[in-house]
């Protein structure tokens, strides 16, 4: 037996992408954005998108570029703050944001990456993020219901990886990438170093390829995942 | 001649394709990785946390750390991965599992499978069972057709608690390739020296028979 | 800045568990089942206890010496078949036991671990499992209320360890400990090895030091971690 | 003599108990680590994923992938690790977050914490802020005690949507050290060359004043 190979290119990876699509984004901030398939997204130019992402970068950079462009009719997200960009779409009514508090948003990806179908939490009783939310009361304490959430598509970036998607991450570039690498039904994942099966060992690998449906090697790291120059 | 067993058995074996991602459970199912070609490109799961299962290894060259859910001292294969438990059924139940290939007590004629209980006589718990049977893609059982005092195994309704609902797809046994159809237990294939009548005098539920001879293994 | 030494003994480590516990033991089979922890439970003579654990290891092996002893009254877990000693206190009505499904039970626990109240699921809809259980309906399909677990105790075995308590885990070892490691008031952890702080990578820490109270390194392995002759 | 804001920092760094699990917020609060001793036994942790997190780094010499939550470029200390945002959360949920210090815009004498929106002005999305204040074991604050144009932000009721409801324990001010008390907001200790009246009428509910004069900082 051998493990399948899943390896491709960006753009053949990126074009599977089709008009009204829901995709995750890793990330959070620079570290575990995948710079390289957000630009190829733009190229593809899928529209009524709805992204779902920790953040939303900062301006020229990351999925700003996708805000920028137009394609994105919805925002699942935590934080915009340094997104001035984003803001001012949203207060305008032209980007419709869902906010969610950032472990709640986490567990609603892994939720929809481990086939369940929600979680009962109590983080936000009492606070606007509530509103609207099913209610589950659990030895006498009220829950929210947060629904598990799923993708079409994730877009992924991580350090490393095998033929077969094994990843292993590095730094805080983690995030939300291993999660979302859960939660979609095409996972695509951009590598900045591909190596053959066997060179990932077993305890290494930190998102099992089981779940990943495309990998492609970066030919160089553009500028925009460099250090941030403030 | 092999025994009609080893020949169900691989005859299962190809019910996997290239490219799956396969569970298969403890008994005769983990027998159909022998007949395997070599370098066929699949990714076999075990719900203890290892995918890419190598060959199983004798106690002199066994690693203590490395078992299947059976307890079977198994190997890695080049982009084999670890991982918890949480994981593994994750794995599992959001759909990334192909194929899974089970054993069983009872089979109903609408895929109904029972096969983790026999009260008052057997009920070790379910295990993973019920989310492998409940959730991978798609759910094939390796049973002998009859029990050891000869009874059905494949039913009209399953008698015993069930592990889940409606999700057997296929059934191989010593003596046919039995498909749930929405009529009930349809036979594609018969084992060698069986005939057609035999089979349907051992099934407990109407079996369906095709209108040519069927295919033989 | 410096983090904090958690290093202690098995004796000392385990004098903290009190009769009527709930005590969560790591281990699938043989791999990652903390043996000397439990022979030192045993020792320890805590009574009443609640064990939650895959399985029941084999007979003389494992927690088998606690039902042995008589400490256990209740044990919630996945499946007992290789463990007729087990199964014959069950029918005996000497021992409770609550079956669950397995990544159910995985996922009970890692919601005690994550701070959540429960998960929401389908799994064991219609069938034995589901008797007695809230019954959540999301978008129309009931789901069942799997309740968050924790304990007392959890009790731990991984490969490698810093004085932080950051682990490391090898080969199907992980299995329930990582999940049980998030899940207890008091987290003990045996290792084969403990190591200086930085000398595990922050890359290669697959349990947090943060969850973890105590470490203890074992001076040898007993005859029980090894291949087992069947 | 340094700054009274300089001062609140220091004085809010000896919060910090050995052995501690902490999270600095973004803001004032990432200040406080430039004034503990060095080799003091605590655990930082960021909600992007690190625990153990070591100076910030110049640009010259950042890592990429290695920031806060906040954006800045950090290092590691030896025992340091990195994981994912559900692990993070997970830390935080179920109370192994010993403390954490938050700004805010407005705090209640009954707990309440604002700290993440105004409606119409700024509502840039609470990022990880609720689960810190609701479920860090014990929540301080360090804020100005006043805003910028003067007006309390310790209020008798939050007027701006809540963070979380009663978790505030303590507030540390440029102007005062002040307890969540079950009578009110209770000041401890005042910044030096302040007045009890100063501070008082800088509060926007009854503050409880010791009986002796309070140590200062």
């Amino acid at each position: 037996m051998k493990l399948p190979d899943k390896t491709t290119t960006i753009e053949a990876a990126i074009a599977r992408i089709k008009d009204g699509d829901s995709v995750m984004v890793g990330g959070f901030g620079v570290p575990g954005t995948p710079m390289t398939l957000i630009r190829a997204l733009v190229d593809h130019g899928a529209r009524d998108l709805t992204l779902i992402k920790n953040d939303a970068n900062e301006p020229d950079m990351g999925i700003d570029h996708l805000l920028q462009s137009g394609q994105v009719t919805r925002l699942i997200t935590t934080h915009l703050g340094l997104n001035a960009h984003a803001i001012a779409l949203m207060n305008a009514g032209k980007l419709d944001v869902e906010f969610n508090a950032q472990g709640i948003l986490a567990e609603r990806i892994r939720a929809g990456g481990a086939g369940l179908g929600a979680v009962l939490s109590d983080i936000g009783i009492g606070t606007e993020l509530a509103q609207g939310k099913q209610v589950v009361d659990l030895a006498g304490k009220p829950h929210l219901v947060e629904t598990a959430l799923r993708a079409d598509v994730a877009l992924i970036h991580a350090e490393r990886a095998d033929t077969f998607g094994n990843l292993a991450y590095t730094g805080t570039a983690q995030n939300f990438n291993p999660l979302m690498a859960m939660a979609a039904d095409c996972v695509i994942a951009e590598v900045e170093t591909l190596l053959p099966l066997g060179a990932l060992t077993a305890g290494e690998v930190q998102t099992v390829g089981v779940f990943v449906d495309h990998v492609a090697e970066l030919e160089t790291l553009s500028e925009e995942y460099a250090v941030v120059q403030r | 001649m092999s025994s009609a067993k080893d020949r169900m058995i691989a005859r299962a074996a190809r019910e996997i394709a290239p490219g799956m991602v396969v569970n298969l459970g403890i008994g005769l199912p983990t027998k159909v990785v022998d007949h395997l070609p070599a370098g066929f490109p699949v990714c076999l799961h075990t719900e203890n946390g290892l995918t890419g299962i190598g060959p199983t290894l004798p106690p002199e060259r066994a690693d203590r750390n490395l078992i299947d859910a059976g307890g079977a001292y198994v190997s890695t294969v080049p982009g084999s991965a670890f991982f918890d438990s949480a994981t593994s059924f994750a794995m599992v139940r959001s759909g990334r599992l192909d194929l899974t290939m089970l054993g069983a007590f009872e089979v109903a004629a609408n895929g109904d499978l029972a096969n983790w209980k026999i009260p008052g006589k057997f009920s070790p718990g379910v295990g993973g069972g019920i989310e492998l049977a409940q959730k991978a893609r798609r759910v094939v059982v390796l049973s002998t057709h009859t029990d050891r005092a000869g009874n059905p195994k494949l039913k009209a309704e399953c008698a015993l608690p069930l592990t889940a609902h409606r999700c057997v797809a296929r059934i191989f046994t010593d003596m046919a390739v039995i498909d749930i159809t929405p009529q009930g237990f349809a036979l594609r294939e018969i084992a060698q020296g069986r005939t057609l009548h035999e089979v349907a005098q051992a099934t407990g539920a109407p079996l369906i028979l095709p209108d040519a001879p069927p295919p033989t293994f």
